[in-house]
């Protein structure tokens, strides 16, 4: 019941404020749906303590309607809560209680605030779906449902085109990655003849190598379901070819950025990996392939996020940068490592775009942050939490990164393969662009001369206390979420607390290894951060013209990197244009030209001619009458004495 | 033998030639005259192979009352000669051919094929000696009994005819006078004689 | 259940159902007035005869015995001759079609009730004898009345959206019309052939003979060109987009809800259990059609410029998705094909109603002419997204259920067919939110939207229960697959043990 | 060689009482003039529907007057057949000829004698009776078909019909030559006899199939010697239309069933040949010529080509089958015709006669009871079920298929889909154009009672199909043996 | 040379061909077309008469008077329509007589 009501809270008061939001009203839509999600967000604690606590594992599979039923295919709507599900209980009940809270504010002046609401809550309620759910359709359900929820929420602003065609990108792009994870799913379906977990999960193993026949290839059968999988996670998590639609996405709210675009949904393509380690576990290649893809996006990223003027999408880049890394980690096995870092990540990040939304908040929605600048006077809190934030994102000693991003670092150093090597290097690198472009964002944005028009000058303000306030409780989570997770869940005794959520086959573990690095290697990070740091302030408080003259001198790279690699306008040139083109073209041609052409209407055209002939032929003349009839008696005698 | 043969051919020839020029004539009154010229040749035909009484009734009812109901309307519709028997030509090539090829064909079936009839030896009719009964009377001893249904249909056939020929063309033409009999004898005189005062030097 | 008192197993109810209608077009006939009076009568009473044919079809739903495959409420009389006969019944196949064409019935009629104006009387009329036709159609067993009711339906279809229709509705009617009837004339010859092979028109009897490999092969041809017209399949889909975009409201609904279906329908009771070998041999063809299907109808749905050309296109692709799955010859994929069949016909009903709202307000279907409806409308916008989202195959919604079973089932069977089939999950997404955002997103700045206004209670009345049904269903689909699954166990078993003959015979021959 | 012996009547009965009826109401119109035409017309119709009963109730299976005239089962099945159409063309036009002007009281009478000619030929048994009937209903026909004298159109629709009718009759008295003379007898009997034992049949007794099944084929209009169809139908008068598209296309369906299952029964793959060609040129030609016209006349002279292709389909193949499936369509066709033509007979605006199918358009507003019926009729001739006309095209198709003639079905196929398109036409003028003209109600009661026939036979034929079905069958069985 | 059924048939043939010949070679004139089925008649008739005479059977004379029988019915149907046509027309060519076509 406790878990029912975790789960379905958030559900059904969605459902109430969808339904009954004329009669009672906006306020009190607001106050239902934060209110159920605090106290799921409460519940999620309470359980989360106890399982700290009471060192029990749990493993609950609480089923609740049959969903389909078909032949040997079978499965129902259920919940299942083992450790794993309560890590993502925690991440998702609290910051989206805590987006609630802080939307209250945000959101005072907008029009359409019991839909926003109803749209946040139905997410979390998607979301709880998505990481409770003990069979592979339903996880699909939650993944589908986030993606809805992400569609209409950065589509909020309906009167914004660029919302709209955000709002379309993000789904359809999120559909091309899922078009691999129900592949997925078929697959799984076709050779575990189960989707429910435990049934596919106790057969991996059985599978381990076992090939077969495609297209006159020997196909891995369980490389070939986790590609499948990978990709719909690379969709949801943004990851390197699929990613486009992550930094577009920032046209919603702000609370939605930081509740969905940055805490809990694009982790879902993490958790999903995580959830599936035991079959992932079992396909070396595609772990390689994760890894790899996860270090190109890291450094990808981070590299694009470094020239972008936008404030949230910086930081939206540079989400997409720690998604990268928690692949690295998943890739190398380290799926606890993964969560950990997605546990302290929902955290940091959350405050991040909270800020940042204060930040536009007080500045009457500008999110440029070359028209920023000195701001730090007048919004103290919101820069003290840009602070926090940007030290966790860095890895800075005490805060949270540092245990969960420093740790992927190391894990990538003490892999063996040259992927991993690869891996290492290229989170390195972007550990120092991480460092870099935040405190580019602080002090383009907080420091030096203002920029601001004096118009809006005059309105600019702290963020209200219900803003802030859920600001202060995320930087809790930013500073000490680490600290007090990091035993726990990476320590040592890790396995005891992960219980069989997760799995690792023996050997492949480098947690340990990652552990018994010297000391030097494990403050390298650290240091290239504060060196990141240190070139930010040279470029951005000490010569503030050095960066146009960098920009200048090298033209091509900048573009480069501020069109994000020009990944939009390849994508346009290589399958939107085409696709459009393609259906005008079957539309026109192939439709109204060569099938109707030549089917019905061509057809009748061609009844029509022969229909003229014939009413030629009947010419009035009865000599011709008469000659058609001869013609008909000798074709008939000419018949029988020919043949 | 070789009279019949001989007359045979003649009556064949003149009958074809005829007939040709039935249809291609420039005058419709040759025409005619040709058809009649046909008819008898046919009935000389028909006299070869002893069918006298249909050889008779061809030259009465034919030449008699068809070919001149022909010249009748012949000489009735007044049409202009001079305009007809254009364009003749024309269609001359492929209407020949067609033609041709059925009387190619036709000769060639009548010719080859023909089979004795007294394999056949279905005769359900059979013609009885000349020297029995003569043509004519064999015939009517059928045409009464045997063929009484047809003999009533063909009348009926020359009712149709006579309808048709009747409500086809009879006029009943207003501004023609006719005499109506009754209407004279009942005429009175106050129909007709009307008497009236004339004033002097007024006129009627 | 004893209904009324009395006994239900004794009526004919099948017949009571699928004439019904027709009585209440004679009554409808019959009415006498002015205008206005007929107009409002002859809507009543067809409201309410179809709200009771609907309620009585439930009756067949609830005393449905799920456990057997057999036909159920069976009626024979002697009609044409010995061996062809007025015989009905339904089994697990047949049930849902049914319920579903009494179920859109009344949502018809009442969105009928005031865009259509002239000839009220008639109009009514020939929506109770296409339901006459549909129910028939689905409760057929005689292959003779079946082409009864198969053709029949197509007069009143012709007529509504012949004189209800749209400005280019004389070539889209004809067109319609005569596509279809090539199909079914030819089936007609086949199934006279059928006749003389097996003596009979039976249904049941038809599917337990045997026929030659060779003769299956042009049967099913012939049916092929039938049901593939009326589905339709790539390439003779063009009727579709034009009869949908001509045809009123109602008429929309009817024709992609039900009407298209008789053709996936028509595979299922005919070409895969009567010829078996046929339809395997055959199977590669449909697989390829149905793909090009999929894909070709939805690139062109992505630059519809008319709103019911999109969905008409849609459905095209959707019907795809139909055909894949029961020619799977899998528990799924079949059962899958029912569902997205019944499915289907409640999501694109429900767009062609949506659509239809909004052109009884502007009078145009152009997307051009929209935008930011939602500024005025906003609970039209919400029903809209929900459909939307059921056609674009959202799990939850029943548009999922039906497209996943169908995917599960063409994956076991032919990989490389599902890898196409599931492109059209991506492209659908594409052109179905394109629509949505173009029609209800932006702002309002259109002057002639500025006024218009949001759903009234009749049009409420009308979508709502759509939207609950597809969300029901979603969420719990047992209700109607556990009504299939033993009819389809039923026809997979029949198919493997008819293909395992011919294997033994082929074997016994060869040796 | 006496025949002394008094024949058996009896059997021609009803032919015997007609002829009598025709001259007895002959001289009386004589006596009573044009006035009395709308008298005579009343007596002729009621004297049809006596000798309908004579047909019913009279004796059958018997051969008369020396083996020339046999009446059976499938001659009263035709000879009603024809009755009925004599009857509805000669309901129909009462009040047509009274308004075009042409109240002659010869009018009814020629009905009359063209149908005892029709009597006749289906009664034949022999050659010479085949042709002496044939003549009676076709001089009758002639007559009839120019009967509107003064009018242009009327007399060359007459002229074209004489010339090649007398054409056609000249073929078939060539070919019935050939046949006697190769045969050496006239007789149906004697010669389906030939033909048991001689499997070999000469090329001379071909030939002469061929020109008698042309001539057959001319009198039932199908391609290629249906070319006067469209003419005579539009030229002449419409009530005579109406009977020309009635009951002489039954008869002479009719016959050609007789003849080529009585006496050519032996040589069924011969003329099969033949009669599935001109089949398939009918039903092809007569739809595709069909879609260009603007005359109802005309249209409905190409709808009869078709549909005699049709009724053709079932007579090639040769079974009996087959001749049940011709009895069944023309019974069929028949029905719907009269409604048909009905309401071409109503199409009169302001007291004058439009032809044109434009004419119709918003006749469902204007005039909704004729437009139902004859919409109903339109999808009925296009072969929809539940229609009728459906089942007329099922029957001709299941003996198609019976025997085999897959690709002939498959040309009705088309074909018929291409005439639904022009019988479409129809209802669309009607329902979807906006009206133009109204028309003058039909206020006869023999006009709207014949509608409302008509239109229920086709609607309501599906309920009750089992009479007509078994009553064809037992017509079809006494033909062969 | 015996004369036999050959001959006459012979002579049938090429009177029947003359006759059709007639009725669709003709251009102007109806008249001549009504002859030309006079020839046809006559053709048959030869027929006939020929057959007759070969199978020493009475049936084909009796055949051939009822042909003749028609055949002046004929006449007469046929020279009645035509001269309303001339009435209506003013003329009888043959290529006038095409009011309706199509």
């Amino acid at each position: 019941m406790l878990y029912i009501s975790i789960v379905f809270l958030p559900g059904l008061a969605a459902l109430t404020a969808g339904v009954f939001s004329r009669i009672l009203g906006h306020g009190f839509v607001m106050f239902i749906t934060s209110l159920s999600v605090s106290i799921s967000s409460i519940l999620s604690f309470y359980v989360f303590l106890k399982l700290i606590f009471s060192h029990k594992i749990i493993n609950e599979n609480i089923t609740i309607l049959e969903w389909i039923n078909s032949g040997d295919l079978s499965f129902s709507w259920s919940i299942m809560v083992d450790t794993l599900t309560i890590v993502m209980f925690v991440v998702v009940t609290s910051v989206s209680a805590l987006v609630h809270w802080y939307s209250f504010g945000y959101m005072k002046k907008d029009p359409h605030k019991a839909r926003f609401f109803t749209y946040l809550s139905l997410f979390t309620f998607a979301m709880l779906m998505l990481v409770s759910s003990d069979n592979f359709v339903q996880l699909f359900f939650g993944w589908e449902g986030v993606g809805l929820c992400s569609y209409l929420l950065i589509g909020f602003w309906f009167k914004k085109p660029s919302a709209n065609a955000a709002a379309i990108k993000a789904f359809i792009v999120n559909r091309v990655g899922d078009f691999g994870f129900a592949l997925g799913i078929m697959a799984i379906f076709l050779f575990f003849n189960s989707v429910t977990y435990e049934n596919v999960f106790n057969q991996a193993v059985n599978f381990e190598g076992k090939k077969f026949l495609f297209l006159s290839m020997n196909l891995d059968i369980l490389t070939v379901i986790t590609m499948l999988l990978f990709i719909g996670a690379m969709g949801k998590s943004a990851q390197f070819l699929l990613h486009t639609w992550l930094p577009d996405a920032m046209e919603g709210p702000t609370p939605v950025s930081a509740l969905i675009h940055a805490a809990t949904m694009v982790t879902a393509g993490v958790f999903m990996v995580v959830r599936c380690s035991p079959l992932f576990e079992y396909a070396p290649f595609t772990l390689n392939f994760i890894t790899l893809t996860g270090a190109i996006t890291a450094f990808f990223a981070a590299s694009v996020a470094i020239v972008q003027n936008d404030i949230k999408r910086v930081i939206a880049y540079s989400t997409c940068s720690q998604l990268g890394y928690m692949f690295i980690a998943v890739g190398l096995s380290a799926y606890s490592a993964a969560i950990f870092h997605l546990f302290t990540h929902a955290f940091f990040k959350a405050l991040l775009f909270l800020a940042s939304g204060s930040v536009i908040h007080a500045v009457s929605d500008e999110q440029d942050m070359r028209k920023m600048g000195g701001l730090y006077t007048l919004l103290p809190i919101t820069y003290l939490m840009v602070w926090i934030g940007s030290l966790a994102l860095a890895g800075i000693p005490i805060f949270s990164g540092f245990f969960s991003k420093d740790l992927i670092i190391e894990i990538a150093y003490a892999g063996s393969s040259s992927i991993s090597n690869f891996a290492f290097w290229m989170a390195l690198f972007a550990a120092f662009l991480t460092a870099f472009y935040s405190w580019r964002l602080i002090f383009m944005t907080f420091h030096g001369k203002t920029r601001i028009e004096k118009s809006v000058m005059s309105h600019v303000h702290e963020a209200p206390f219900s803003m802030s306030i859920p600001m202060i409780l995320l930087a809790m989570g930013a500073i000490f979420s680490g600290i007090l997770c990091v035993g726990v869940m990476t320590g040592h005794h890790n396995s005891e607390f992960w219980g069989n959520s997760l799995f690792v086959l023996a050997g492949r573990d480098l947690i340990e290894a990652a552990h018994d690095l010297h000391f030097s290697l494990k403050i390298l990070p650290v240091i290239i951060s504060i060196l990141g740091i240190l070139l930010a302030w040279y470029f951005y408080i000490y010569k503030i013209n050095i960066p146009k003259i960098i920009a200048n001198a090298n033209q091509p790279l900048y573009l480069f990197l501020l069109n994000k690699w020009y990944f939009d306008e390849m994508y346009n040139y290589l399958i939107v244009n085409p696709s459009r083109w393609l259906g005008y073209f079957l539309w026109k041609k192939g439709d109204e030209t060569v099938i109707d052409g030549i089917g019905p209407d061509g057809f009748s055209a061609m009844i029509n001619g022969i229909s003229k002939k014939i009413a030629l032929l009947q010419s009035g003349l009865l000599y011709h009458y008469a000659f058609v009839m001869l013609a008909g008696v000798v074709l008939f005698v000419s018949w029988f004495l020919l043949v | 033998m070789i009279i019949q043969s001989i007359a045979f051919y003649i009556f064949a020839g003149i009958i074809i030639a005829s007939a040709i020029m039935v249809i291609s004539a420039k005058n419709p009154v040759h025409s005619v005259l040709f058809l009649i010229l046909a008819f008898f040749n046919g009935a000389g035909l028909f006299v070869l192979v002893g069918a006298e009484f249909l050889a008779m009734i061809m030259v009465i009812v034919y030449v008699g009352a068809v070919a001149v109901l022909f010249m009748f309307v012949v000489m009735m519709l007044d049409i202009n000669f001079v305009e007809l028997r254009q364009g003749f030509l024309q269609y001359l090539p492929i209407g020949l051919l067609i033609g041709l090829i059925l009387l190619v064909e036709l000769i060639l079936i009548l010719s080859s094929q023909f089979e004795d009839p007294q394999i056949l030896a279905v005769s359900s009719l059979p013609i009885p000696p000349i020297e029995e009964v003569e043509n004519t009377k064999a015939l009517g001893n059928v045409l009464y009994t045997k063929y009484i249904y047809l003999f009533q249909s063909g009348g009926l056939i020359l009712l149709t005819a006579m309808i048709g020929a009747i409500v086809l063309t009879l006029r009943s033409r207003p501004g023609i006078k006719k005499q109506v009999i009754a209407k004279q004898v009942s005429r009175k005189r106050e129909d007709s004689v009307e008497i009236k005062k004339v004033t002097p030097g007024a006129g009627v | 259940m004893v209904f009324i008192g009395v006994d239900m197993t004794s009526w004919p109810i099948l017949s009571i159902i699928t004439f019904l209608p027709l009585v209440g077009a004679a009554f409808i006939l019959f009415i006498r007035g002015d205008e206005k009076t007929v107009a409002r009568n002859a809507k009543y009473l067809a409201l309410w005869t179809t709200i009771i044919t609907f309620i009585l079809s439930l009756i067949l739903w609830l005393r449905f015995d799920k456990s057997t495959a057999e036909f159920q409420f069976v009626e024979k009389t002697s009609w044409l001759s010995e061996n062809i006969s007025y015989h009905m019944g339904i089994d697990g196949i047949s049930l849902l079609f049914i319920i579903l064409s009494t179920f859109l019935m009344p949502i018809c009629i009442l969105a009928s009730w005031v865009s259509i104006k002239s000839r009220v009387k008639e109009y009514m009329i020939a929506f109770l004898v296409i339901e006459t036709a549909m129910i028939g159609v689905f409760s057929a067993l005689d292959f003779l009345v079946f082409y009864i009711f198969f053709e029949g339906g197509l007069i009143p279809m012709f007529l509504i959206i012949g004189i209800w229709g749209g400005s280019n509705r004389i070539y889209a009617t004809f067109k319609f019309f005569l596509y279809t009837l090539i199909g079914s004339l030819l089936m007609l010859v086949a199934v006279i052939v059928m006749y003389f092979q097996a003596g009979t028109t039976d249904i049941p009897s038809l599917m337990a003979f045997n026929f030659d490999f060779t003769l299956q092969k042009w049967l099913w041809i012939a049916f092929f060109a039938s049901f593939a017209v009326k589905i339709p399949m790539w390439p003779v889909h063009t009727w579709l987009p034009d009869a949908h975009v001509e045809a009123p409201t109602a008429g929309s609904v009817i024709l992609a809800a039900v009407l298209l279906k008789m053709g996936a329908y028509g595979f299922l009771r005919f070409s895969i259990p009567m010829l078996p070998n046929a339809t395997e041999y055959f199977t590669p063809l449909v697989f390829v059609l149905s793909v090009i299907a999929i894909i070709y109808a939805s690139f062109v749905a992505l630059r519809q410029v008319d709103m019911k050309k999109l969905v008409a296109y849609s459905s095209i692709a959707h019907m795809g998705f139909v055909t894949l799955g029961i020619f799977t010859f899998t528990q799924q994929g079949i059962e899958g094909g029912l569902f997205q069949m019944i499915s289907h016909g409640l999501i694109s009903g429900a767009l062609f109603l949506c659509v239809g709202v909004i052109y009884d307000r502007m009078h145009t279907r152009l997307i051009d002419n929209y935008g930011g409806l939602v500024n005025r409308m906003p609970k039209y916008a919400f029903l809209f997204l929900l459909f939307t989202l059921a056609n674009v195959g959202l799990p939850g919604t029943s548009g999922f259920i039906g497209e996943f079973l169908v995917l599960v089932g063409i994956f076991k069977i032919n990989i490389w067919v599902a890898v196409f089939a599931t492109t059209g999950v991506v492209l659908s997404a594409a052109y179905a939110l394109s629509l949505y955002r173009r029609v209800i997103f932006g702002d309002l700045i259109k002057l002639e939207l500025k006024e218009i206004l949001d759903l009234n209670k009749r049009e409420v009345l009308i979508l709502l229960p759509l939207a609950i049904a597809i969300i029901t269903f979603g969420i719990y689909p047992e209700p109607l697959l556990s009504v299939m699954h033993s009819s389809v166990e039923n026809l997979i078993y029949q198919n493997s043990l008819a293909l395992d003959l011919t294997i033994n015979q082929n074997f016994a021959g060869n040796r | 060689m006496q025949y002394n012996d008094v024949p058996n009547f009896l059997p021609a009965l009803p032919e015997i009482f007609m002829s009598v009826i025709c001259m007895v109401l002959l001289i009386f119109g004589v006596f009573k003039g044009n006035k009395s035409t709308y008298l005579i017309s009343w007596l002729v119709i009621l004297s049809l529907f006596l000798t309908s009963l004579f047909c019913i109730l009279g004796p059958k299976d018997e051969i008369i007057f020396s083996n020339i005239f046999i009446v059976d089962d499938f001659s009263i099945f035709s000879k009603v057949l024809i009755i009925i159409g004599a009857i509805a063309a000669l309901a129909m036009s009462l009040s047509y000829i009274r308004n075009e002007g042409m109240e002659k009281f010869e009018y009814p009478i020629l009905i009359m004698l063209s149908t005892l000619g029709m009597m006749m030929m289906v009664s034949a048994n022999d050659l010479i009776s085949l042709y002496v009937g044939l003549e009676l209903q076709s001089l009758a026909l002639y007559v009839l078909a120019a009967f509107k004298r003064d009018t242009l159109k009327s007399s060359e629709a007459g002229l074209k019909y004489f010339v090649l009718g007398a054409l056609s009759s000249g073929m078939l008295l060539y070919g019935a030559s050939l046949i006697y003379g190769f045969s050496g007898t006239t007789n149906f009997e004697t010669i389906q006899a030939m033909f048991d034992s001689n499997n070999e049949p000469s090329l001379g007794i071909i030939v002469g199939i061929v020109f008698i099944i042309s001539a057959m084929a001319f009198k039932v209009s199908a391609v290629p010697f249906h070319m006067w169809t469209p003419d005579v139908y539009e030229g002449s008068t419409t009530s005579v239309t109406a009977f020309l598209s009635m009951a002489p296309k039954v008869a002479a369906m009719a016959l050609f069933i007789r003849l080529v299952y009585v006496p050519f029964y032996g040589l069924v793959p011969e003329w099969q040949q033949v009669v599935i060609l001109i089949s398939a040129a009918s039903m092809v030609i007569g739809s595709l010529a069909a879609i260009r016209q603007t005359n109802i006349k005309r249209l409905m002279a190409y709808s009869s080509i078709g549909h005699m292709g049709f009724a053709l389909l079932g007579l090639s193949a040769g079974t009996q089958q087959g001749v049940e499936s011709v009895l069944i369509y023309m019974f069929i066709y028949l029905f719907m015709n009269i409604g048909v033509f009905v309401v071409i007979l109503s199409m009169r605006v302001n007291g004058v006669m439009v032809e044109n199918i434009n004419d119709l358009s918003g006749l469902g507003k204007n005039n909704p009871f004729l437009a139902i019926i004859f919409g109903i009729l339109m999808f009925s001739l296009a072969g929809i079920p539940p229609l009728a006309g459906f089942f007329g095209k099922f029957y001709v198709f299941l003996a198609a298929v019976d025997s085999g003639l897959y690709i002939l079905c498959v040309i009705g196929v088309i074909s018929s889909v291409i005439g639904a398109f022009y019988y479409l036409r129809i209802v669309k003028i009607m329902y979807f154009d906006d009206p133009v003209d109204i028309f003058e109600k039909p206020n006869s009661a023999s006009m709207i009672s014949l509608l409302s026939i008509s239109g229920i036979f086709t609607i309501f034929f599906i309920v009750a199909p089992t009479p007509l079905i078994s009553w064809a069958h037992h017509a079809a069985s006494s033909i062969i043996q | 040379m015996e004369i036999g059924i050959t001959h006459y048939l012979s002579v049938g043939a090429i009177l029947f061909t003359i006759g059709v010949f007639g009725i669709f070679l003709n251009k102007k004139n109806v008249i001549i077309i009504l002859m030309s089925i006079e020839l046809i008649l006559l053709a048959v008739n030869i027929n006939l008469i020929g057959f007759s005479a070969h199978l020493g059977d009475l049936t084909g004379q009796v055949f051939a008077m009822f042909v003749l029988t028609v055949a002046a019915a004929e006449a007469a149907i046929g020279l009645a329509i035509l001269v309303i046509y001339f009435r209506n027309r003013g003329n009888i060519d043959v290529e006038n007589l095409n009011i309706m076509k199509g």
